[in-house]
């Protein structure tokens, strides 16, 4: 633990000093939580004069070889046991759910697509989406409604949460594997209804300029008023 | 020529026989329940080419499918009306292909609709490998584990309730649906039950040692137990037939129709043998 | 991390691979447990060669000065925050609870048919609502009296917040999805009955034509006063 150590000189013993108090309460922190902590909340408990980011490259170098590692995930940092080692924690865990393929697919769909809606998830698959499909990805967490494409029905639009990013172990939706490709393959561009490329996904909570936007929500909805 | 479509001037002649050779081909296993779709379907049909989705041949594709419906048919598997949809789509698309190109018109040319399935197949194909790729990563709760046994974190803001937008909207969901479902009676069916039938006619097999019209009868039996002719002479009648064949089958009743539509007429069977040469 | 540095001679060299290798498991396993574990059942684990007890010195050692330490509890061994950093886990008391059965309908109700009074729940839930569970969400700040139902008893009516929107994730009240999204998500199955409507939401704070500002606060609030 390099950062206990004590230097020579008193200035860069207090910052060695300040670092290594950092590092502890990060350290407690992330270990304490399940969810992945974001560097802003970190930063709240760390002394002001020691950078976040000092105290995350420390840790991050200091758990490299071991049994639990630190991790960027969901646009945080967490804890999490090293992959090598899922043959050990596996059969004492709770197995989670299996997806099936139809539900690998819409998850998948939505992921890349995203903000997409249930017939546009059809118009891909080619195929109506069963019953219990989408309820099985809203109850695991991973799909919320974003809001309503603006379009005839208005219908609702979907994307994927911070705990699917977690799930997956993805950082940011544009860490989604093999976007690199998709995007050399041309399939990256442009709107999903117009033509058949893919859209850069985008999880962002923000509404897009087709997504209704939430507006003054003092304004009465239009549908109200008018009945 | 010039009036073909592109796609069909780059397909070589031979393209024609296809459709025969494909239903002889011993890979085409015919489940259908294996497959997410027409379009999942198509996928695995236009892999069978073994050429870039971006270059497969639409015609051959069309019929590969077509044939796959019709061997479907013949051996009477249910299909979805999806796959029906698809190939009546596909016979459309055959046809314009193989047909001269009428004059530039509002509707798309027969290329640019086959050129749209084909992107349809390679975007569902790479969405297929994307998701493929998902599944593969690293998963938590599978691969990579989070503490076991959390402590919480004091911070402000934090929540003192926990409810997620999932869980609001089952519970109002559940709750509307149980409220709504009345308490629902369902109305009495008037029919005349197999068992039913069967005493009935055992009543009778006493009394007709004779050719008895078997309508009459019937009619004679509602009108003595109240039974209103016009909702129940289908069940009494079919109910009966019933329980007549198996009573034909069991040799206790002789029955005999003199034409298509004739009146029935029922007789108990005698003792002697059946009139056979065993 | 003293356990994988290389050694001068060969077994030491090995057996220093195996104490680091059995460290990173028993870590591995006592992070991802969730109750402590005995030294008997991280022995299961460890390579055979390595004596149990140096494992554990070695990670109790080596987590001494962390903000996270190895604490022998209940008769086996569990990572704990270091005491002098409990200041930042909250005390018990604020563990968030999941909201009830009740409240969570009650909630919904509100949201989808505000301005809605407490008779109008109860004839939607076809049962009493407790007190306690008002006051809950009212406390969450989910809730907030409109006015008053220009009815006999000038009934209070409820609707939602922002607040509640915020945490639901919801850009606007009518993002609630529909019947007919409902059922297509899977949260509505089976046949639906004819009578079965959900209305368009609508959180406009402006007073409805049968409502009546909230005026004196200090008038008794619900019907209570009618009894």
């Amino acid at each position: 633990m390099a950062w206990v150590e004590a230097e020579e000189d008193e200035e860069g013993w207090d910052a060695d000093q300040a670092l290594a108090r950092a590092c502890r309460i990060v350290e407690a922190l992330l270990f304490a939580s399940v969810q992945p902590l974001s560097a802003q909340e970190l930063a709240k408990s760390v002394p002001a004069n020691v950078p976040i980011e000092r105290v995350i490259a420390e840790l991050e170098q200091s758990y490299a070889m071991r049994g639990v590692t630190l991790q960027r995930v969901a646009g945080g940092f967490a804890f999490r046991t090293a992959p090598d080692l899922a043959y050990l924690l596996a059969p004492e865990a709770e197995q989670p759910r299996k997806l099936s393929r139809a539900a690998l697919e819409t998850l998948a769909i939505i992921a890349y697509h995203q903000p997409v809606t249930r017939a546009e998830i059809e118009e891909i698959r080619g195929v109506a989406t069963a019953k219990g499909t989408l309820d099985i990805l809203l109850e695991a967490g991973w799909l919320r409604l974003r809001g309503r494409r603006r379009s005839p029905g208005r219908p609702v639009t979907f994307g994927t949460t911070p705990a699917f990013l977690d799930h997956f172990g993805l950082d940011r939706i544009d860490d989604l594997p093999g976007l690199e490709e998709l995007k050399g393959a041309g399939f990256i561009e442009g709107r999903l209804a117009k033509d058949l490329t893919v859209p850069v996904p985008d999880d962002d909570p923000g509404l897009h300029d087709d997504e209704d936007p939430l507006g003054d929500l003092f304004t009465p909805l239009d549908d109200g008023d008018a009945s | 020529m010039g009036n073909w479509p592109s796609m069909a001037a780059e397909l070589p002649f031979q393209e024609d026989g296809t459709s025969e050779r494909a239903s002889g081909e011993p890979s085409l296993v015919i489940d259908v329940d294996g497959y997410e779709g027409p379009l999942d379907l198509l996928l695995d049909l236009a892999r069978r080419q073994k050429v870039d989705l971006s270059r497969i041949s639409i015609l051959a594709l069309a019929e590969q499918y077509l044939s796959f419906i019709e061997t479907a048919r013949a051996l009477r598997l249910e299909l979805a009306a999806d796959y029906l949809v698809m190939a009546a789509w596909l016979a459309y698309l055959k046809s314009r292909m193989l047909l001269p190109e009428p004059p530039k018109g509002e509707e798309p040319s027969a290329a640019d609709l086959a050129t749209a399935l084909a992107l349809r197949l390679k975007r569902l194909e790479t969405i297929r490998a994307a998701a493929q790729r998902l599944a593969t990563r690293e998963r938590l709760g599978r691969d990579v584990f989070a503490r076991g046994a959390p402590e919480v974190i004091a911070s402000e803001g934090r929540p003192i309730w926990e409810a997620e937008l999932y869980d609001l909207l089952a519970a109002y969901a559940q709750q509307r649906q149980k409220r709504i479902r009345q308490p629902m009676s369902v109305g009495h069916r008037q029919v005349l039950s197999l068992v039913e039938a069967r005493e009935v006619l055992a009543r009778l097999v006493g009394e007709a040692g004779e050719w008895t019209a078997i309508d009459g009868y019937l009619t004679r039996y509602m009108r003595s137990h109240g039974l209103p002719t016009e909702t129940m002479t289908a069940t009494v009648r079919a109910s009966s037939l019933s329980a007549m064949l198996e009573m034909v089958r069991e040799g206790v009743l002789d029955l005999r129709q003199d034409g298509a539509f004739a009146p029935l007429y029922v007789r108990r069977r005698s003792a002697r043998p059946p009139a056979l040469d065993l």
